[in-house]
């Protein structure tokens, strides 16, 4: 059958408009005709062209997952999707623990997601030369930034900005590190600053907290009870739907009185 | 019938179908060095009709096959117990690698790695081989104490010695060293301790037994422990004058 | 051991006993054949002891395959097929010279795992392992028929098979069987000739009896492969490894001949890509 | 299997010592080791020997059971061998390292002992078709130091030997059906005869010569080697090229007469030592605990 | 030469050593012989048909085994079925005795430390890359064999500024020559001018053409990507790789069409 | 998925925290796990959960089959352990972990005999049903022994089978449907349950995590039956005595809770089930149990004879029939 009536019969969906599908629910092998007018389009995350062999040029748009079409405003598509697992972009700040630490010049690091590999070079510290810089051991945990990933070798972590300073990036002592779903650390991490989670709690127990991309969040309060019992309340809310938190919260307010 | 009343008349005068008093041991004969030019360290440890014999190898580079999932500045103990197939009274044909010999042969390694020091040979293996020729009863036990001697034979340092020995508790008596005729109608409680630090580290029990008892019955295990770490010094004393008369 | 009463009581018990161990004679259950027809001086099959039974060679017989051969002595039927050079399986890793890896299928039945041991020895004497390093050389030997001596067919078909796929080999290898009755020897058995001799019982053959095989490299007169069941003398087993050895040299001839006319097909092939 | 690395200059060494008679422990070329064997090491079995050659240890028990006669011979009984490598033999042995050797030494004495008349199968029936003795022997190697194929033969016929077989005292009929019966006395039982078992000598080729009872350094040294079974009476039982070497027509010939030499020898020396042990098990006491009665074991 | 003839020695029966007549003391071969070779040279006619095992000559400083051939002791056998051939070095007055089967079929060939074997990437780390073996010389093997390229072995000149992942991607067709026999698997180096990249197919699916020696170009894209590329002396190999390459290309264009 | 490395910091907050009894799950340190137990439609399906994050699936089933020689007047008793790699990161098929879990159950249920045995014997010698129990790990976090063990004692209250008997004149099995009938429910002796704790230097954490498991150095495993007996005990590091006495004393009391939730929620699944359960009189049967020669014969006598056919006894049997007998036999 051709193109035409597959798409009638409603196996396949082809040559619809990036515009108009803003916002709706697109499923994977959807086609999006090239929109005409505008010289230039951004594909994000759950997007990709497809070049045609024999004339090289722009064939189709292809989404290749499951989620909600979205658009920034510069002719920007990607999908937000709620995933549990973790599929890194550049300068994503990530959590590790370091895995084992090589002869060579780098760690490799255990980024909590099964198919990547992962290392951080040894010099990649802020003010690290090859005769000072931190040894660490394993089990250490680091806050990182993906530099990037080549296409099949372990990503590139560094602990450095571009600007050479660390900042909040390198090894985090004390505390406890502790892993959520990845949608929720969007969350955490996308939220406005009025009702952001981590505020809240904050107000109610002053703690440091690191959150990871990779779905690895690290809180450090000021005694063990309170840090253990922070990263309960987080995980408890991954699971919890947001319109719940405030119940949560409360309880966790109480809770913590009663320990001080 | 009349058998039986006659075994428990036996009980009264606390007498044990074998002969023994509840606290008597079975004769104990254990040997260092039997193996003595191929394997590093070895011994046996009959304790009645109850044959074991032990052989330890190493310390060695680490072979390939354990060579991936270890760290290098660790030590790998690597145990394997095997039973032959003479050694229970119904003939069974190959005991390899079946559930009961893997979880003797772990618990073991649990055990020798207690008692090694494990920061001396980093990145090194040590094989301990436990041979069961013959089983009447407490061959796990036996095991135990065959593999301290093998390893105090091989001069591997170690802590302290584990001894081992069996305890129960029957017609409101307290025995230990129980053999295979006695396993049939009591309890049978592996008791294991570190010699110097009465400190338990082996606990296998077969067979039901009262919590009530639990407490006399470990006293009475740990006593036995004691005799038994007796013996197994005097064995190691004699090689050691041995040595020395070769030496001097 | 036991006092005189009771041994006695044990005898009146035991001659019944005896009696009744009597009832049944292995050879009146199972008649067995006379080896050779007194009469005329033949086999079952009607050859005299010292004959061989024919022997058909063909080698290439598998396109696609390295090396094949297909050899008939008698009804016996075996088929070869080397490939190879193989990587090594994981766990066989560590060799530096090559390993081979002897395959033996027996139709309607299987090879014991000796005999299997004995041809991939034999088969690892024969090939220079260290022309091919860390590789796996495989040898599947088909038994389609057995009619006696089949090691002996098995390593013809071996060797022929390595010829024709070119693999180094210090010598040719052939193998012939020989069976020996207390009285005198059989060359080449047949399947019934071998079941027939019974080894086991010791009143027959005090005399002895017994199945040798022997692979032998002829231009190089040496011994491959050598194994021997039963009971014999050691003088007689000299005597037996000698005409084993003669055999084993008219088998060399048939295989001789036929490589031979191998070669003046290559002679036409080249010609014709002259041409 | 248990094999040590030897350079090149050491086995020069080995094999210079070998060519001028002298090995490296000082044996002549056709010596065997000093040994010793020991009955009755695994109480709660028929029979079982011990049986140590210099370096090289075995225990052989042999455990006899009531079964039914195979269909193609209904008046003989069965010897079954299960070898086993133990690790405490040489850490190789661990897991399944050492089912190949097993396998093949299984191999070899089984052949020997069925397909030769070595022992008397008839004497294991009890009743034709129906009842027989199952033999079980069953060989754990302690200890490797090198010729464990002879030490093993020696150890089964030793075994064999003096392998305690419960007396069928005579038969009872049941429903029409004879079934045997066991005389209660533990103490009447029969030997098994081994005049005419045969013993194995292995001979590896350490450079050009035959040496009888190598070290675990000579095998290392030899591509191959002869297994050769000798009965009693100087008759070969059984010959088995091991190893990818190949021999020469008169380097065999003139190893097997070798081999019948020493063969004969060895059996003369382990058959009186059997019938000692024989003795010494008479006299010694009763056995404890008492071995399980046979006549239950009917499955 | 000298060590071949020993080890095809030791498999056989003859052990390394010789009994000397006088005081029977075993002396190794090699010494014995070191000397005193015997001096003059048979004539050898070539085409003579030969069994494997067949005696041919006598080893000594003039003839060698070649292919097909084998030395034991103090002369050459045959190893293979086929003809004889001989091949003259007069610079060294050295005679290869060789024995070639006439008709097309290939000689049995393996990976041997030396060769030139054309090879495809299958994974790359920092230290190395994984290769599956696929021809040896000119011949094809019947199964792949595994091998790597130490990120060492990639340059001759400059080794610790080579780098695997600048050198070579997953896919390539590669050449190298077996350096030597690690416990896993063959090691093979690129370090020649000759060896390296033969072909490489870009991320859009063409086969790239070399530009210059450390990158290749996509034809169409014209993305381009660091190689270390070989310069392909005219060889068999190649020319096999290039009338692959078309037919794939063809049979890749094929089912687009349809 | 969970970072298989633990971090240095979780092990320190773990270990300091333990001694001055703080626990990762902001437990006490002798507070056990919350169990949850659940009964699948199906006969002997139970599914033990132990909050958080523990989660194992056993099912019962028994087929009719030949008796081993060396027990011939009993039933066979299988046990079998997957854990779905679901539950752990990577592919665990072969690991220890399956065969520890394995053994630990079958000291507890087989070796212990927890189940009678003898009554499953239809036949002597000859048939017998054979009991197996395929315990499935679905998620772990700890405690996988205390959960399995949990799940089969449930699997095997709650497992009924159809009555099958020995035509007394005509010699032939004869399994009656599930209509005819009332179905059989196993005879266990005793109730054996497990309590695990994690041992770190002189504390003891009641039913750790996977966490705590993992960092903390030894762990103890203590099984307890209904009648307080012990049936179950294991040690992976030198412990004092009294700790030891103590551990016992704690995981009696817990489990004879636990046994007295697990009994209420059986006999509410019972009431549910609408075929009205036909109870054996308590104690031991009395086929198979002596070894008498006259057994022998018999046995000798129908070995040579063909093995005994299955018939039905309702008169017209529909097709629905027989599979709901295969169900319950083959289930």
């Amino acid at each position: 059958m051709d193109e035409s009536d597959r798409s009638n019969i409603g196996m396949k969906r082809a040559n619809l408009d990036l515009n108009d599908e803003v916002g709706n629910l697109v499923m994977p092998g959807d086609e999006f005709s090239i929109p005409k007018d505008s010289s230039k389009v951004i594909l994000g995350p759950g997007l990709r062209s497809v070049i045609d062999k024999r004339s090289n040029e722009l064939k189709t748009i292809i989404a290749c997952k499951a989620g909600l079409l979205r658009k920034a405003k510069p002719n920007t598509f990607f999908l937000e999707m709620k995933t549990r697992s973790y599929h890194s972009f550049k300068k994503d700040d990530v959590l590790g623990i370091i895995k084992q630490k090589s002869k060579g010049e780098h760690y490799s690091i255990d980024v909590a997601c099964r198919e990547l590999r992962a290392q951080l070079s040894k010099n990649a510290f802020e003010g690290a030369t090859k005769r000072y810089r931190p040894d660490l051991q394993v089990g250490d945990c680091i806050y990182g930034k993906v530099m990037d990933f080549p296409k099949d070798y372990p990503l590139e972590l560094t602990c450095v900005q571009p600007s050479g300073k660390a900042c909040g990036l390198g090894s985090l002592n004390g505390g406890h590190i502790f892993h959520v779903p990845v949608h929720f650390v969007r969350a955490l991490r996308t939220a406005s600053p009025k009702d952001n989670l981590l505020q809240k709690i904050g107000r109610i127990v002053p703690c440091e907290t690191a959150v990871g991309a990779n779905g690895l969040v690290w809180v450090k309060a000021s005694n063990a009870v309170l840090t253990i019992l922070v990263a309960q309340l987080l995980q408890t809310l991954s699971k919890a739907n947001p319109d719940e938190y405030g119940t949560y919260l409360n309880k966790f307010n109480s809770t913590v009185r009663t320990v001080v | 019938m009349a058998y039986r009343t006659h075994l428990d008349d036996l009980w009264e005068q606390q007498i044990r179908p074998d002969g023994r008093t509840p606290h008597e041991l079975r004769n104990i004969t254990c040997q260092m060095g039997i193996f003595h030019p191929q394997a590093s360290g070895s011994a046996s440890f009959n304790i009645g009709n109850t044959k074991v014999m032990a052989a330890v190898y190493g310390p060695h580079e680490v072979r390939s096959s354990q060579k991936k999932h270890h760290n290098p500045d660790k030590m790998i103990i690597n145990c394997e117990y095997s039973s032959a197939t003479f050694s229970s009274n119904e003939r069974k044909s190959s005991t390899k690698a079946d559930r009961k010999s893997m979880e003797i042969s772990s618990n073991l390694r649990s055990v020798m790695e207690h008692i090694i020091i494990p920061d001396i040979f980093p990145g090194s293996q040590i094989d301990v081989y436990v041979e069961l020729l013959q089983d009447d009863g407490g061959s796990y036990s036996a095991c135990i104490n065959a593999a301290t001697l093998a390893l105090v034979d091989a001069g591997i340092p170690i802590r302290d010695y584990a001894v081992a020995i069996t305890a129960t508790m029957s017609h409101s008596v307290c025995m230990v060293d129980i053999n295979a005729q006695e396993r049939g109608q009591c309890a049978e409680l592996t008791i294991g301790v570190l010699a110097q630090s009465n400190e338990i580290i082996v606990l296998e029990l077969a067979n039901l037994l009262q919590n009530f008892y639990l407490k006399d019955v470990l006293d009475e295990g740990i006593k036995g422990c004691a005799a038994i770490y007796k013996i197994l010094e005097e064995a190691v004393r004699q090689k050691f004058n041995k040595m020395e008369q070769s030496l001097v | 051991m036991s006092n005189d009463s009771d041994s006695q009581m044990e005898v009146g018990q035991s001659d019944e006993f005896e009696r009744l161990k009597g009832q049944t004679k292995s050879e009146s259950l199972f008649p067995k054949p006379p080896l050779v027809n007194p009469k005329t001086n033949k086999r079952q099959d009607g050859r005299s002891p010292k004959d061989v039974r024919p022997i058909y060679v063909q080698t290439g017989v598998r396109d696609g395959a390295k090396g094949s051969a297909y050899v008939e002595m008698g009804t016996t039927k075996v088929l070869c097929i080397v490939s190879g050079p193989k990587d090594l399986p994981k766990k066989m890793d560590l060799s530096s010279t090559g390993i081979i890896s002897v395959d033996v299928q027996l139709v309607g039945g299987k090879m014991s795992e000796k005999d299997v041991i004995l041809i991939k020895e034999c088969m690892e004497a024969v090939v220079i392992l260290e022309k091919f390093p860390k590789c796996l050389l495989e040898i599947f030997l088909t038994i389609m028929e057995d009619g006696g001596s089949s090691i002996a067919a098995s390593i013809c078909a071996a060797g022929l098979a390595l010829v024709d796929s070119g693999v180094p080999i210090y010598d040719t290898p052939v193998g012939s069987t020989l069976l020996y009755d207390g009285k005198d020897f059989y060359l080449d058995p047949s399947k019934s000739e071998l079941d027939s001799v019974d080894l086991t019982d010791s009143e027959k053959n005090d005399s002895g009896g017994g199945i040798v095989t022997m692979g032998y490299l002829p231009t190089r007169e040496q011994i491959c492969l050598f194994t021997m069941e039963g009971k014999m003398d050691a003088e007689v087993l000299a005597s037996a490894m000698d005409s084993l050895t003669n055999v084993n040299l008219k088998v060399f001839a048939v295989i001789r001949h036929h490589s031979m006319e191998l070669m003046k097909e290559f002679k036409e092939t080249k010609s014709k890509v002259n041409k | 299997m248990a094999e040590v690395l030897l350079s090149e200059e050491e086995k020069y060494y080995l094999v210079l010592g070998v060519a001028q008679d002298i090995r490296v422990d000082g044996r002549s070329r056709l010596d065997y080791r000093s040994g010793d064997v020991e009955v009755n090491t695994v109480t709660n079995s028929h029979g079982s020997v011990r049986i140590r050659l210099a370096e090289t240890d075995v225990i052989v028990a042999a455990k006899v059971d009531l079964g039914v006669p195979k269909t193609e011979t209904p008046n003989q009984g069965i010897i079954k061998f299960l070898v086993d490598c133990s690790p405490t033999a040489s850490p190789d042995f661990e897991g399944r390292g050492g089912d190949q050797l097993a396998e093949t030494i299984c191999r070899i004495l089984s052949s020997t002992y069925a397909k030769s008349s070595s022992i008397n199968l008839k004497s294991l029936c009890i009743v034709p078709k129906e009842f027989c003795y199952i033999v079980d022997v069953d060989i754990l190697v302690l200890q490797c130091g090198g010729n464990l194929l002879d030490v093993i033969a020696m150890g089964v016929k030793a075994c064999l030997g003096t392998c305690e077989i419960p007396r069928a005292s005579g038969t009872r009929y049941d429903l029409g059906k004879p079934v045997p019966v066991f005389s209660k006395d533990e103490f009447q039982f029969d030997y098994l005869d081994v005049s005419k078992a045969p013993v194995i000598v292995t001979l590896p080729r350490v450079g050009r010569y035959f040496v009888v009872d190598a070290t675990l350094e000579e095998e290392s040294c030899s591509k191959g080697k002869l297994a050769i079974g000798v009965a009693p009476d100087g008759s070969i039982t059984s010959v088995d090229k091991l190893g990818k070497a190949c021999y020469q027509v008169r380097s065999i010939a003139a190893s097997v007469q070798m081999a019948a030499k020493v063969g004969v020898d060895v059996n003369k020396v382990l058959s009186d030592r059997i019938n000692k042990l024989k003795l010494s098990k008479l006299h010694s006491a009763k056995p404890w605990p008492p071995k399980p009665e046979e006549g239950m074991d009917v499955e | 030469m000298q060590k071949d003839s020993q080890s095809t020695q030791s498999t056989a029966e003859e052990e390394e050593y010789e009994i000397d007549p006088e005081e029977g003391v075993p002396v190794p071969k090699r010494l014995l012989y070191a000397d005193d070779k015997l001096k003059f040279k048979p004539k050898i006619l070539t085409g003579t048909p030969c069994m494997p095992g067949q005696r041919i000559c006598l080893a000594n400083e003039y003839f060698e085994a070649g292919e097909g051939a084998y030395e034991f002791g103090e002369s050459i056998y045959a190893s293979a079925l086929g003809f004889l051939q001989t091949e003259e070095f007069p610079e060294q007055e050295l005679t290869v005795v060789s024995v070639k089967r006439g008709d097309g079929k290939p000689p049995f060939t393996a990976p041997y430390v030396g060769a030139v074997v054309t090879c495809i990437v299958l994974s790359r780390t920092q230290k190395l890359c994984r290769c599956l073996i696929t021809h040896v010389g000119s011949v094809k093997l019947d199964d792949v064999v595994k091998g790597i390229i130490r990120r060492e072995y990639i340059h001759e000149k400059h080794r610790d500024l080579s780098e695997v992942e600048t050198s070579f991607g997953v896919g390539d067709t590669v050449l190298a020559r077996i350096v030597g026999i690690s416990d896993g698997d063959f090691i093979m180096s690129t370090g020649e001018d000759s060896l390296g990249v033969a072909t490489a197919i870009s991320s859009a699916g063409y086969y790239m053409v070399p530009v210059g020696w450390t990158r290749m170009e996509c034809p169409k894209t014209k993305e381009t990507l660091p190689r270390k590329v070989a310069k392909i002396v005219q060889d068999k190999n190649v020319e096999y790789w290039h009338r692959r390459n078309m037919i794939k290309k063809e049979s890749d264009a094929k089912p687009e069409k349809a | 998925m969970k970072p298989k490395t633990i971090a240095n910091c979780t092990r320190s907050l773990v270990k300091g925290g333990a001694k001055n009894g703080i626990r990762l799950g902001a437990r006490g340190i002798h507070e056990f796990r919350t169990a949850k137990i659940s009964f699948g439609n199906s006969v002997g399906s139970c599914e033990a959960v132990l909050l958080p994050g523990t989660r194992v699936f056993a099912q019962a089933s028994a087929a009719i089959g030949e008796p081993s020689d060396s027990r011939p007047g009993e039933g066979a008793f299988t046990i079998s352990v997957w854990v779905s790699p679901a539950a752990t990161g990577e592919m665990v098929g072969s690991s220890e972990k399956p065969s520890a879990i394995a053994r630990t159950l079958e000291r507890m249920f087989k070796e212990n005999r927890a189940v009678d045995l003898e009554s499953l014997c239809i036949k002597f010698g000859e048939l017998a049903w054979i009991l197996r129990v395929d315990v499935h790990v679905i998620e772990m976090n700890g405690c996988l022994q205390d959960t399995a063990a949990l799940a089969v004692l449930g699997a095997l209250l709650t497992f009924q089978r159809p009555q099958a008997e020995i035509d007394v004149n005509t010699d032939e099995l004869v399994v009656l449907p599930l209509a005819e009938c009332t179905p059989v429910e196993l005879h266990l002796f005793h109730l054996p349950a497990v309590m695990s704790f994690a041992l770190c230097d002189e504390i003891l954490l009641a039913e750790p995590c996977q966490e705590e498991e993992d960092i903390l150095p030894g762990k103890l495993l203590v099984g307890i039956n209904d009648s307080k007996e012990l049936c179950h005990l294991h040690l992976t590091h030198p412990i004092e005595q009294e700790l030891l006495l103590e551990a016992t004393k704690l995981a009696q009391a817990q489990c004879l809770d636990r046994l007295n939730m697990l009994k209420g929620l059986v006999e509410e699944v019972k009431t549910q089930r609408e075929v009205p359960i036909y109870k054996r009189p308590q104690g031991p049967r009395a086929t198979g149990t002596v070894l008498s020669l006259s057994a022998l014969e018999t046995s000798s006598r129908n070995r040579s004879e063909k093995k005994p056919s299955i018939k039905y006894l309702s008169p017209l049997i529909t097709a629905s029939d027989i599979n709901m007998l295969e169900e319950l036999c083959i289930l």
